[in-house]
């Protein structure tokens, strides 16, 4: 299990802050995982398809679609940052 | 380890700097930074916004920044505060002060830490307009002011 | 008019930004620079010094810098104080403080305003050190520092 | 008659702060006041020795050899600033 943590407009996109799922098999990385997140219904979907302009951190550290992941991580996704 | 905060309450900036001249004989600049929220963005009259972050992420994030612009100038100390929750224009959002011997590694490491924090600290704004609330998006400038420190530009 | 100031008392850093961004919601960006004795100047410690300067001249000098970097950012306000007379290490000597929509002028503005002032604006130190009295020495990076506004450099 | 106006390092090299000249007959400038400051004593003539580094200011503008020179006119000598 890893526990997946949502922000800003993505987390009101999906109307959820925080879930956790199991990984998916084999090596995982946030590329499998969120090709998993793509097959679920309309909203995650849409939210993670091709071309959609998202950020991700692993651990609290800014990772990749290639960052491997392991049981226990905390993986976070959100919009492009704004603060200053 | 440079001095990093997220809070909900405005700050002082005159004591921030103070913070980090007191009882130090060798700075000879201060170079600050203060960011406020202003009344207009993209065309429209913002009346309030609420900055949202990534506890625990924004306070790594910060610190690597701050680690960062030691590692590339010669400063003597740092500090990063910036502000969460409900804004208001007039408010003042972040704070960057910045101190070491000369002008020039103040002014370029508190323009490196701003451009930075800009585009890799776990912030969002949302602001309030007539036409309702909206997420701030980010600005290709700010991306572009943060790449010039890697491409042997005006750093 | 900017506000220039030139005084024996010391400065309220965090007083001079909040004038310059008080009841104003168009400001984005404040950027500041403190300018502070050190201990120690071309490798002699420097128990305290004054500094002596031309009145009248100097605020015409500070104000036409101010002019100068008006008209060449897209700025809101700015604002310089410095100090004169006996100063001891720790001791703020100057601040330049510059208020704009974004913060790419203010920094830029800031940091000329600093470059001009240290070549154009008629002040000089004096140090006590161990050796005795002498007078600063101008440095020939401050000279390199103001020449590149006006060669197309790093503004 | 001008008004001559000592800063500094020059100040206390000269011993004086503040005088009244006549100015140099014909169209007198600050290249001819100096040359007749040069040609005074020992002090003013090593101050304004040619190579010498010093600035020059008519009526607190910022000024050079070739600025010409009028009845009333403050003409301040100092060394390079070291401000801020």
């Amino acid at each position: 299990m890893v526990t997946l943590l949502y922000f800003a407009s993505l987390r009101e996109r999906l109307d959820c802050a925080r879930e956790q799922v199991a990984l998916p098999a084999g090596a995982p990385t946030v590329g499998t995982l969120v090709e998993a997140l793509r097959a679920r219904d309309g909203r995650w979907s849409e939210a993670f398809a091709p071309g959609r302009d998202w950020r991700v951190a692993v651990n609290q550290q800014m990772a990749g679609a290639a960052t491997p992941l392991k049981p226990g991580d905390e993986v976070a996704f959100f919009p492009p940052v704004t603060g200053g | 380890m440079p001095h990093v905060r997220v809070q909900e309450a405005p700050f002082d900036a005159g004591r921030e700097i103070a913070a980090l001249t007191e009882g130090r004989r060798d700075v000879g600049a201060v170079a600050t930074f203060v960011g406020l929220v202003r009344d207009l963005n993209e065309g429209d009259a913002v009346s309030r916004m609420t900055l949202e972050h990534y506890p625990g992420m924004t306070e790594r994030a910060l610190e690597d920044i701050c680690a960062q612009a030691l590692a590339r100038w010669d400063l003597v100390d740092l500090r990063v505060v910036h502000r969460v929750g409900p804004l208001a224009p007039g408010d003042a959002i972040v704070l960057v002060a910045v101190s070491s011997a000369h002008r020039g590694e103040a002014f370029a490491a508190c323009e490196f830490v701003m451009d930075y924090l800009k585009t890799r600290a776990p912030f969002w704004k949302k602001e309030v307009t007539q036409a309702g609330e909206r997420w701030v998006e980010a600005r290709a400038s700010d991306d572009d002011a943060a790449r010039r420190w890697s491409e042997g530009g005006a750093g």
